[in-house]
């Protein structure tokens, strides 16, 4: 029995959604997107004449994927610039899935609470689809989804530092009190064991952009996280072995030989 | 004369130019490309009859890669 | 161009070894095995009457699978019993590989420094192509090394204990000062996301047993390892890339929409 | 009479019998299997010269699964 | 010269605050703060009828420290509930500070970051000293700081689980982007090497009760916590040395005896 | 009732060792040792010119501080080197207490098991009181304590480093296994913190060096590692409260206010 | 009469009964406490003046130990 | 003449000359030091009537700060 993901009711069959930003070129992007097998993309909107020619290329090697888009609200910083530019994003691309976010502070992009929960209502109202980048608050995401996310999108750490999963006991907390919820983590990955853990405790799906744009090889870094994810599923699924304090053997002890009771 | 800023950039265009005028002016009036006049949403359907104001503000934005 | 592991002049194209011990029913392991695509199996050798059934159902499982044998001296206590049971195990499978274990503790089972390197020197002497089960000490190891080992097989915790790469530093010191050795995390592991990591780091190959076989899905989780090994192998020759302390967006910042300069 | 003591278990056999003829009487001539003599590996060739002394420990080990 | 810690205007020499609850008896609470060198604790309100011998005893004992008093809120599930408890606080314990708990989940009793912000604005406009117990957020904290609080005090850890700096990133960052406000570390902290690190990391102060409370010896322990919190500060004063990846010798190497350049 | 570390027979109020290289100053050196208030110094041989100024002022320091002198073969990569630097310890300082250092690797500086354990068992026939510098290794440590060590110095990680306790699973098992044996952890440590947490932990004693030297203010850290090892200490004997993975309030929760249930 | 809720337990008080009038019933007009009625803080300044109603709720407090 | 290398230095001394002899040279007969001839202890009581040979290993050592 297949293994699906179901986001906002479509139903995926990757658990990997990759960004499309700072590859060294839309081919180098392409090949890695294939790579990694994902159904979604992320991607964004700046400022730019449309005649720009780079930016035309790009957008036109993304289309060219057939993937389903999420569109980010990356850089805003107030609810007014993500609703604002969320409605731009659902013009150009005819999709109202956005990745909402709202940043908090320059240094460490990590989501606002406060604007990101102002913009998730707001937006779920306007007929969004919201797929809200959010830190790992426990009470912030419950507000979330009382405000009508379907889905939340937890960091493991700051944007691009691949430090991985920061506060394992928070994502742990996340996913036991919010078991229905899909929960996707969302930035800070930066080697595929990282990501396979994630999966292992129990979350549904990653998305993650640096770690592959930024390897050496990055069309082979994105086959190895999707690798990676589908084998931290498949173990989540399979059941866990429990960790134990104590050593124990695996060949029998039963039967070692050159251990003689000698007789009297 | 109007003056606006569009994408940071100064433009002057004729008095009663309509988004779809300045528009036209940056030779962009298609392709994949959103509007914000003063910071909120233009929908694509406003930009004929939208007028300008001296001192606006435009954003066109158009996709790029993203994470 | 293959990435092919060489163990004692053998090549391989699986990263993963995997024990026959603990399954609940020879079917279970043959299903385990199959699962794991892997092409060297670990066994052991205990007292029984030849004529004992359940051993010769066993014995005949592993032989199907015609994987190549690696038996273990498992239990040994001392260079005198590693060095007799691999002298048995020659005998009955036909091979002079030896997975050389000699106990030193009978509560954490961890290699004992000393009886390991005197059998080591003693079975290479005779002829024999070691792989021991070892500590993650540096002097140990290359100790080992002068006595004519060619692979070394460090723990990553206590047999049976899940509990993973217990002492990172050492583990890098080992990689980092004995490049050209291979090197197979053995022991410990009790979920993909650590045998992805030892990968990582650049550790050649994995040993595993308890962590599949006490899955309570263990065909599929002998999948799951399988792929992770895999991806942390990518992901080593990919490069990952370079932790960081601060966030470094991945949507580009420049052309950010509603920041203004304002004409005066 | 000789006693021995295979695989911990007590077993006694006539004087002057062989590795061999320990096996024989265990019914176990066959399979795969190996032999160590007092603690010391005696390969297959010699099984059947080697003469067993009174209190001899033998351990016969065959196949099991192993990590 | 003296290394004071001032909070809005008063000046402590100790940097231990403690909390009240939980002792087998006033007097091992006594003990406990004696020992603890504190010169602030912390207490909270519960209904009782003022009759009550048992609340009538601990009151009086805490009294009869004359340590200055923090009451706190805790329980509190809403800016509204807070506000009312602190009002309640300042007229019997004719104190303006307090120590404003918004609890906003049951489980891991984490600070609500909306209430939070919302009871401590309005508690600040009617001219209350807020000590926020809050997350790690530093989106949070600086909104806290924006709404008039002086003093932040951020978690280690759910409250009276004893795990310690659970994110230290998250800790790191709000020292370094926060550098000229006092911040207390509230909450979770289960030892003394706990307690030290964070002072060794920078925090101002450290505010604990469970682990003092349900030591096997509490006033021990409370002498051990304030020596550790003592001790982490002198560290961070002192300058700690750098780590480094590589081993470095203490004792020179100039000068070895046995290393010999033969004559040729 | 006093708590006393007892060392061959000799009883010392402090848990503190302190090396005594790397100071800026024979002056600094003497401060921090009084800061420390260890009762233990370390210290080693060098070729020198006996007359040469330099060395007779740091010894003649040393020597004023009338502490305890625990001799050193700190560089000695073999067996014969270090027990011939013993006896030379020994005629030098009429102590037969010697530091036994034998290094197995130039990089990592770390114990060479197989020659620490050669020199042990020799020096202590030859009447030495050895405190042999080991690894974490538990049958290492067996076999010390079988060659006549009465107590075991077990390193943290590499010396000069600071990253403290790089092995908690391995120092855990030691202190249980080995429950009444004097056992020191010696180098690696950077951080009071850390020092405080091998006392909790149930260790006898901290020795170190770099980390006070190399502070800013060596005497200041000097002091903060002795208060933190009492901390420590004080904390293992007073019982730490048990580590929860669930929160649990401080303040009770009956009769929270403003909880209702209204009448009907 | 009319019944009100005090802290969680029902207490009945003649009619036009004032929160002075209910702690006195208590017997808690002094001591370190302080009251909510309908959860909002009460002054002491009030509690003579402050007349009852049916259904209020009053809280009265009083310190315990606290983290 | 001999000549031994001290501390990694070579000297030259009368042939004949015992260690005491080589520490005199030296001028350093007291103070905090020990030694080792050809990389073995050599206790103080042994200076005087041990015989160098030519291409001996001589160390002195003397106390150091240590850790």
């Amino acid at each position: 029995m297949a293994d699906l993901l179901t986001l906002y009711g479509e139903v995926f069959q990757s658990r990997f959604l990759l960004g499309t930003a700072l590859y060294s070129s839309p081919a180098t992007m392409l090949d890695s997107v294939a790579a990694s097998r994902c159904e979604i993309v992320t991607l964004g909107l700046r400022r730019q004449n449309p005649k720009d020619r780079d930016g035309q290329t790009l957008w036109s090697a993304i289309q060219s994927t057939g993937k389903r888009l999420l569109p980010n609200t990356a850089g805003c910083k107030s609810a007014k610039e993500a609703i604002n530019l969320a409605e731009m994003s659902r013009e150009i691309f005819a999709t109202d899935w956005i990745k909402l976010e709202v940043i908090g502070d320059d240094y460490n992009l990590q989501p606002c609470p406060f604007g990101l929960l102002e913009a998730a209502a707001e937006l779920t109202l306007r007929g969004f689809k919201v797929l809200p980048y959010c830190t790992d608050d426990l009470v912030l995401c419950q507000k979330l989804l009382d405000a009508g996310c379907q889905v939340l999108m937890p960091w493991g750490s700051p944007i691009g530092t691949g430090l991985g999963l920061m506060n394992k006991y928070n994502l742990k907390t996340l996913r036991e009190r919010l078991p229905h919820v899909p929960l996707i983590v969302d930035a800070g990955l930066g080697a595929p064991s990282q990501a396979c853990e994630a999966m292992e405790m129990g979350f549904d799906a990653v998305l993650l952009n640096t770690a592959v744009a930024k390897a050496a090889q990055p069309a082979v870094m994105a086959q190895a996280f999707a690798a990676a994810i589908d084998a931290g599923r498949s173990a989540y699924r399979a059941g866990l072995m429990l960790k134990r304090q104590t050593a124990s053997p695996s060949t029998p002890t039963i039967g070692q030989p050159f251990w003689h009771q000698h007789p009297k | 004369m109007l003056t606006i800023l569009l994408n940071n950039q100064t433009i002057s265009l004729p008095a009663g130019s309509t988004v779809s005028d300045a528009l036209n002016a940056l030779g962009s009036s298609d392709g994949p490309f959103a509007v914000a006049l003063n910071d909120e949403f233009l929908p694509k359907s406003r930009y004929q009859q939208q007028p300008l104001n001296d001192g606006d503000t435009l954003d066109l934005v158009a996709p790029v890669g993203g994470g």
